[in-house]
């Protein structure tokens, strides 16, 4: 069974030891406060939001079990509900990031209530086909600008006196969202109701004959990816100032899924080195004269063939052989 | 006491699933003809040596001798071919195929099987759901299915795990009954069974297991002589 | 409330109430009647046994009790509630509780996580996200406790995937007991069972009895003869007889259809 | 004129027809799926991309070697499937004994460096396709003008379908399919060379697509995104049929083909969702799809 | 450190065709015919691949300027990205040479003063050639259109030169987009009894609708097709059989004069045979006309460079009776083209024939109907 288990049981916890893990968050955090000053900031930005997307997916994937190939929607969504409020409602960034997070959460509401009647690859099939209609909604939809998305969105001022325009004072402001996202993840993860999923996905009758309303269990799980997969979302639209239709095809979905499976699935950090990794990669791409299809393309298939737990998972499970040596 | 060669020679087999190691060299043999059990604890490695000998386990080391051939080498379509059928303890009906389907599924491998008229005659139960689907049988109705598919197809070699789990005592009997008929007809059976007086019924030889190991074998003659002993080893 | 009036047996012995009831139960499956016409009374601290040849209906009479399937006709009713329209979680959650006859465990977990997710719902602490895994410790003296009953106290740190297939069985029962159910409904909990194992779980199963309902399907006739109060046999979706072990095990219809020769 | 939703019943049937050929492909599309999906329980996510492939391959063979429509629509078929066949023993095979999402997440790799490839080479444009001369033109039905290579379209699609069909469900070579995939190592156990079958599978139902893609070649663009673009709609198809059945994947691949149809003309902004849109109402109502059987 | 020119264009996607590396060999050529300095400094032309995504192409520009010392960035197919950097190009005081993107709002709502665009946009087409049918005989349209903004603006834009040249609109489907199928909408149009059916739609949709035209034999019938938008590389891609024909208008020809095939044959020398399409000639112009301006406004401020630009006198193969307006909208001639037959066509390539040049001041929106607030009015 445990090769055949998507989600790998949850390691990373064990890879060290309590104050040693405590020692490597502190560096962890030092070298995301710093980053800026060695690397361009809007790619770190960007970077942190891919991080808190794949992470959201990851969320579901990793700890649920569910593989949704409808995540754009959530990302996307938000970012359009995000620009939207502030060019035409005139919000502050806070409240329209939230906005962002509501719109995700409605969104997920809806596509999960759909999605989690089937299991399996169903669902997955089931995922992408909403989330395409709701690519065709956002195509066709008056307010979101068509081909050319909502453009020339302003970051505004946080709080009424943080101005984000500065780019130093975004960053941090990005910086915040993807901590405070990331926590809420390890909390869910790591909490009864985490438990509760875990069993779900394990054996999901035997969830039922234990009197746990499954559905319901899944529903929240699913939605509460949306939300952390929205807050990324809005978060992106502030620091791109737009927010377009590429956000929200499938082929965004296809790549946070690219972005964990590298990294490594259930795995807490696995989604952040796989974003890294694959903005990074994009970015090298757009300069060189490789097609970038071909290469995410062949990328997954290496992925699933020979390291399926990703850069992270693998380095965990060699942890754990090495320490049982 | 036995005139011919083995039919099935077990030596040193050892077994892993993935990392863990079950089966530490079990050390078997089968002559033609005989209906031999397997006994021991849960856990003890029994159905992981049929499963080993049918070479369902992929990882394993020693030799399995069946008919002079060397199974362990062969792929594992080809072992049935040499004349081993498997009836798995989990049982394994097919959902999508009908009862019917199920039953002529394993290809003939040999001549001698039995007809389908002789199975629908010994397991009414089959005839009359024939057209539903495979697993909507109940439990005892699917153990039956099980063993009813290998009778068609004429190995010579059947390794039977735990037959009679889950059925009605009636079943059981009859499923005894039939146990005896086909030694009559010279089949070949290794048997793993937790019900001990079944067993005696039916077996002429017995090993016991612990560890992933034969620790012990004795005759149905012998039984009487050990029945103290073993009550101790199998915990009863 | 029903007051069970039973058609065999000994009925002068004053029953306590019956706390699962069944009237008409029946289920066709596309033509094919499985289960036709049950009356059933499961009585509080006493244990139940469903005996009957393969395919007689049993396991599906549990499923219709459970609501995991649908019934085509006939009421239910768990401690004078209706439940006949229920979702099977919720029949969960109102103390009807089942084991299964093909074993079902969470793999992937430990035996003490297993017991454990089974306490977490009672507990009120199946949807907190928000605290922290190691609030759960609050139950690991009960899951333990558990775990001991069913003898898998040593082993409660392994993967309930690396248990042979009788242990997993004990497992299962041990997170049964977990929810602290009124009815307990144990599908062949016997079977695939090494003999030593046997008679500590028939001994555990009539001692869980002492304080809630039991109904169990058994092909092991000499446990049933041991620890059951009352058995029902099953025939083709029908009820054969109903009554105390010696009283059925004589009845020459069930001797003919189930027991044959044999004896307890 | 008589009047249906408000359309004129001449337009109304003319529409019908159309949907019925689009229907053909949905039908035969959703049937490889299906086969692969029914028999591996791998979503073959590469699918729009060897369709797109067969498509292509009958492109390559007139450009190239001057082998025309007739011929091609046997080769191109085979080449495709012998492509299936080789992927699936030096790769997908690897992937059985895992979690099915993996064969999902690999195929849609598969899928991005297949098209990829074919835009790096062919750009994105595609390259034209013609009709073959002996079914160039078309027929008047009197409500509409039928080019006869549409009417051959919906022959042949039948003819396929019907004929895999029956191979499944009605063969010994069927049943170990099925069998075979709930539980191979024990079909093999029985005696069956279960990687071969599943190999031949595989390579069946790339086959299928191939031949899809070359019946598509004549009318649409033979372009490396035409897969792209068709495929998530099979998915909705396929959600809607339930997986559970052949007959399933054909009959829910005209249904839907006709559904398309009607809403081009009642409502036609809509057309693209119509089928999302009935996908989530059969969801609601039979979660299983409309031939699945609960698991 | 040399200036440098940054070609963002697609070059694995759905605008591969019409602009990708053919709009970098453009570039390189002007740079080359240019001598390869200005100001006295080399001019390199650097390359990326946006892949369609705005986040991608804005990261990019923004690192050219900011690090690569990039002074102008050129091509942007694909509306969406070239809005975000033409949003960074205002900021950073860059030249934006847009090529490839045809939305009217780059030099309309959201026009910038450092923008140039070069070679087309979709009220120029649509006007151009609803304008032309009409006045030529096509008086009844039914339009096919694609169901978002684009197609809306496209069939808008459309209508109003019918109306104006007399015509009228009979009949309008929207069709969703990436439409793999266009009988039924074709049918509609077929039994509308219009002259014109007009394709108010793009690349991938617009080439299915005119294959399954060809075989529901529209034009066969005696309707006229016009394509809103497209590019030479698309009537090459579905062939002479099917487009015999269509009308439409296009900026730029190879095969217009002496000037232009001389060009064109340079071109399609690096480019295996390859023709050029109205982009990639309009890569070419631009790139040379802001090299000319940054060269005697003496600065590689993009505010220089473009306000030199509209005070020069632009003339070339491409840009004829051209000027810069404050806009941003470069002015020059259109042509209205027909795809010819396949028996026509001598050779590859060989597919329009000019039917009728349209001056620039009527192709183009007028200056008093712009929407741009550095227009002052
Ligand atoms: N699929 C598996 N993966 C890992 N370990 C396994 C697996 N199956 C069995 N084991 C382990 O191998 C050992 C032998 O198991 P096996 O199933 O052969 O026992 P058995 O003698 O048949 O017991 P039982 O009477 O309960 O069926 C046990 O310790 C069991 O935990
Ligand atoms: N879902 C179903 N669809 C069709 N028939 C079914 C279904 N479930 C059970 N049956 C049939 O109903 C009958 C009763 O089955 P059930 O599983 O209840 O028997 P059982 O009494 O539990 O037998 P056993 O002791 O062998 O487990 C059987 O003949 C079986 O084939
Ligand atoms: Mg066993
Ligand atoms: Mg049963």
């Amino acid at each position: 069974m445990t090769e055949t288990s998507l989600s790998q049981p949850f390691v990373g916890p064990a890879a060290g030891r309590a104050p040693l893990r405590l020692l490597a968050v502190c560096i962890g955090f030092a070298a995301l406060v710093a980053a800026p000053m060695f690397f361009y900031p809007i790619f770190v930005m960007k970077i942190l939001c891919f991080a808190l997307f794949a992470s959201a997916f990851n969320l579901l994937l990793g700890y649920t079990g569910l593989l949704s190939f409808g995540h754009a929607a959530f990302f996307g969504g938000a970012a359009y509900v995000t620009a939207h409020a502030v060019k035409v409602w005139g919000f502050p960034p806070e409240l329209a990031v939230l906005a962002g997070v509501l719109g995700a959460i409605v969104i997920g509401a809806v596509i999960g209530f759909l999605a989690i009647r089937r299991q399996g690859i169903y669902f997955a099939m089931i995922t992408l086909a909403l989330s395409q209609m709701f690519y065709f909604f956002c195509l066709q939809a008056p307010f979101t600008g068509g081909e050319d998305g909502i453009q020339g969105v302003q970051r505004g001022k946080l709080l009424g006196f943080i101005d984000l325009g500065q780019t130093m004072n975004m960053y941090y402001f990005v910086l915040g969202i993807f901590l405070l996202g990331i926590f809420a993840i390890w909390r869910i993860v790591n909490s009864p109701f985490g438990a509760i999923l875990k069993s779900i996905r394990e054996n999901e009758t035997r969830a039922i004959s234990l009197g746990l309303s499954v559905n319901a269990y899944k529903l929240s799980a699913f939605v509460m990816s949306a939300a952390i997969a929205g807050l990324a979302g809005s978060t992106k639209a502030l620091i791109f100032q737009f927010a377009t239709l590429t956000d929200v095809t499938w082929q965004m979905s296809g790549e946070v899924i690219l972005m964990t499976l590298m990294g490594g699935i259930g795995t807490l950090l696995g989604p952040v080195v796989g974003a890294g990794l694959v903005v990074t990669l994009q970015n090298v791409l757009a300069t060189s004269e490789f097609p970038v299809t071909v290469i995410t393309g062949a990328t997954f298939m290496l992925c699933v063939l020979t390291f399926r737990r990703g850069i992270v998972g693998e380095i965990e499970a060699a942890i754990v052989r090495w320490k049982r040596r | 006491m036995h005139s011919s060669q083995p039919l099935l020679s077990v030596r040193g087999l050892n077994a892993w699933y993935g990392e863990s190691h079950a089966l530490h060299g079990v050390d078997l043999d089968i002559w033609p003809g005989e209906t031999v059990t397997l006994l021991g604890r849960n856990g003890v490695g029994k159905t992981t040596t049929l499963r080993a000998i049918m070479g369902i386990i992929r990882k394993r080391t020693g030799s399995v001798a069946f008919d002079g051939q060397d199974v362990l080498k062969l792929a594992l379509h080809r072992t049935a071919h040499a004349g081993i059928g498997f009836v798995p303890e989990e049982r394994g009906i097919f959902a999508t195929l009908t009862v019917e389907e199920n039953l002529m599924l394993p290809p003939a491998v040999d001549r001698g099987g039995m007809s389908v008229e002789e199975i629908y005659a010994l397991f009414p139960n089959l005839l009359e759901r024939r057209s539903s689907p495979g697993t909507k049988l109940s439990g005892g109705e699917q153990q039956m299915l099980a063993i009813a598919r290998i009778l068609r197809t004429g190995v010579k070699l059947i390794l039977l795990d735990e037959p009679t789990e889950g059925l009605a005592p009636v079943i059981v009997q009859r499923i005894g009954e039939m146990l005896l008929a086909l030694k009559q007809r010279g089949l070949t059976v290794l048997l793993v069974e937790q019900n001990f007086r079944f067993a005696a019924k039916i077996a002429d030889r017995f090993y016991v297991m612990d560890h992933g190991q034969v620790t012990d074998s004795f005759t149905t003659a012998q039984l009487p002589d050990r029945i103290q002993s073993l009550n101790r080893a199998l915990g009863v | 409330m029903t007051v069970a009036v039973l058609p065999f047996g000994d009925a002068h012995v004053e029953k306590p109430r019956a706390v699962l009831s069944a009237r008409g139960l029946s289920k066709t499956f596309g033509g094919f009647q499985a289960v036709r016409n049950v009356d059933l009374d499961v009585h509080h601290a006493r244990v139940h046994a469903l005996i009957g040849p393969n395919g007689a209906g049993k396991t599906t009479v549990f499923n219709l009790l459970t609501k995991f399937i649908p019934s085509t006709a006939g009421t239910i009713s768990l401690d004078g509630a209706d439940i006949t329209r229920t979702a099977p979680a919720k029949v969960a959650r109102m103390g009807l509780v089942r084991s299964f006859q093909i074993s079902a465990t969470f793999p992937q977990m430990t035996l003490l996580e297993n017991v454990r997710v089974a306490l977490q719902r009672p507990n009120g602490q199946a949807v907190q996200f928000w605290r922290s895994l190691g609030s759960l410790r609050n139950l690991d003296r009960q899951a333990l406790e558990l775990l001991e009953r069913v003898g898998l106290q040593d082993m409660r740190h392994r993967l309930a995937s690396d248990l042979s297939y009788g242990r997993k069985r004990a497992l299962e029962i041990a997170t049964t007991l977990a929810l602290d159910p009124r009815v307990l409904l144990l599908d062949e909990p016997l079977a695939g069972m090494g003999q030593e194992d046997v008679s500590v779980m028939a001994g555990l199963i009539s001692e869980v009895a002492k304080d809630r309902a039991v109904l169990m399907v058994e092909h092991n006739l000499k446990v049933v003869s041991e620890i059951c109060h009352d058995v029902t046999v099953l025939q083709r979706g029908e009820i054969l007889t109903t009554g105390d072990y010696e009283t059925v095990s004589n009845d020459p219809r069930v001797r003919a259809a189930y027991m044959g020769n044999e004896d307890a | 004129m008589t009047m249906i939703f408000g359309i004129p019943v001449q337009a109304l049937l003319g529409q019908l027809l159309v949907g019925l050929i689009n229907g053909s492909f949905y039908a035969a599309l959703s049937l490889g799926l299906a086969v692969i999906f029914g028999l591996l329980r791998i979503i073959n996510f590469a699918h729009g991309a060897l369709y797109m492939l067969g498509a292509f391959v009958g492109y390559l063979l007139l450009a190239f070697a001057g082998i025309g429509y007739w011929p091609a629509l046997i080769v191109a078929p085979l080449i495709v499937g012998l492509f299936g066949a080789v992927l699936e023993r030096t790769m997908l095979s690897r992937l059985y004994k895992l979690d099915h999402l993996y064969s999902l997440l690999f195929t849609f790799g598969l899928a991005l460096f297949i098209e990829g490839t074919f835009r790096y080479f062919y750009g994105s444009s595609g390259q034209p396709y013609a009709v073959p001369p002996s079914l160039a033109g078309g027929t008047n039905l009197g409500f509409m003008f039928l080019p006869n290579y549409r009417a051959w379209v919906v022959v042949a699609s039948f003819a396929v379908c019907i004929g895999t069909w029956f191979l499944i469900e009605r063969t010994k070579l069927g049943s170990y399919l099925r069998a075979a995939t709930e539980n191979p190592t024990l079909v093999q156990a029985f005696g069956v060379n279960v990687p071969l079958l599943l190999t031949f599978t595989y390579a069946f139902g790339c086959a299928l697509a191939g031949f899809t893609g070359i019946l598509a070649a004549p009318i649409y663009q033979v372009s490396p995104v035409m897969g792209s673009n068709i495929i998530i709609i099979v998915f909705a198809v396929v959600v809607v049929g339930g997986m559970g059945s052949i007959f399933g994947a054909i009959a829910t691949g005209y249904l839907l083909g006709l559904a398309e149809g009607l809403t081009k003309v009642i409502y036609p902004e809509a057309s693209n969702i119509v089928v999302f849109v009935i996908m989530a109402v059969v969801l609601l109502v039979r979660p299983a799809g409309l031939f699945g059987k609960e698991a | 450190e040399p200036y440098r020119l940054g070609v963002l264009t697609d070059m694995s996607g759905m605008n591969f065709d019409l602009a990708g590396q053919g709009s970098v060999v453009a570039a390189q050529m002007a740079v080359e015919d240019f001598g390869g300095k200005l100001l006295g400094e080399p001019v390199e032309v650097i390359v990326g691949d946006h892949q369609n995504k705005p986040d991608i192409g804005s990261t990019l520009a923004r690192r050219w300027i900011d690090e690569q010392n990039v002074k102008a960035i050129v091509d942007v197919p694909t509306s969406s990205v070239a809005m975000a950097v033409q949003e960074i190009t205002r900021n950073s005081d860059t030249a934006f040479l847009v090529s490839t993107a045809g939305s009217s709002d780059l030099t309309g709502k959201a026009c910038s003063p450092t923008t140039a665009q070069w070679t087309w946009d979709t009220y120029a087409l649509a006007n151009g050639t609803g304008r032309a049918i009409t006045e030529e005989g096509g008086k009844k349209w039914y339009f096919i259109t694609v169901d978002y903004t684009f197609g809306h603006a496209l069939e808008r834009d459309t209508s109003e030169a019918v109306l104006a040249a007399g015509g009228e609109v009979i009949g309008t489907v929207r069709h969703p987009r990436e439409t793999t199928d266009f009988s039924s909408y074709l049918l509609q149009a077929q039994s509308s009894g219009a002259d014109v059916v007009a394709l108010a739609n793009s690349s991938g949709d617009t080439m299915t609708a005119l294959k399954q035209a060809a075989e529901y034999g529209i034009t066969a019938s005696g309707q006229r097709i016009a394509g809103m938008l497209l590019f030479l590389s698309d009537v090459h891609a579905v062939g002479l059989e099917t487009a015999q024909g269509l009308t439409l208008t296009t900026g730029f020809y190879w095969d217009l004069d002496d000037q232009t095939r001389a060009w064109s044959k340079r071109f399609g020398e690096r480019m295996n045979g390859k023709m050029p399409t109205m982009v990639h000639a309009g890569v070419y112009s631009s790139v040379m006309n802001y090299l000319k301006a940054a060269e005697a406004a003496g600065s590689v401020s993009g505010k220089a460079a473009i306000d030199k630009m509209r005070t020069m006198d632009i003339n070339d193969f491409f840009a004829r009776n051209a000027h810069l307006r404050e806009d941003g909208r470069m002015v020059h001639d259109m042509y209205l083209v027909q795809v010819k037959t396949p028996e026509e066509s001598k050779g590859p390539w060989d597919y329009y024939k000019v039917i009728r040049t349209i001056p620039g001041d009527q192709a183009f929106r007028p200056l008093d109907k712009s929407e741009c607030p550095l227009v002052k009015k």
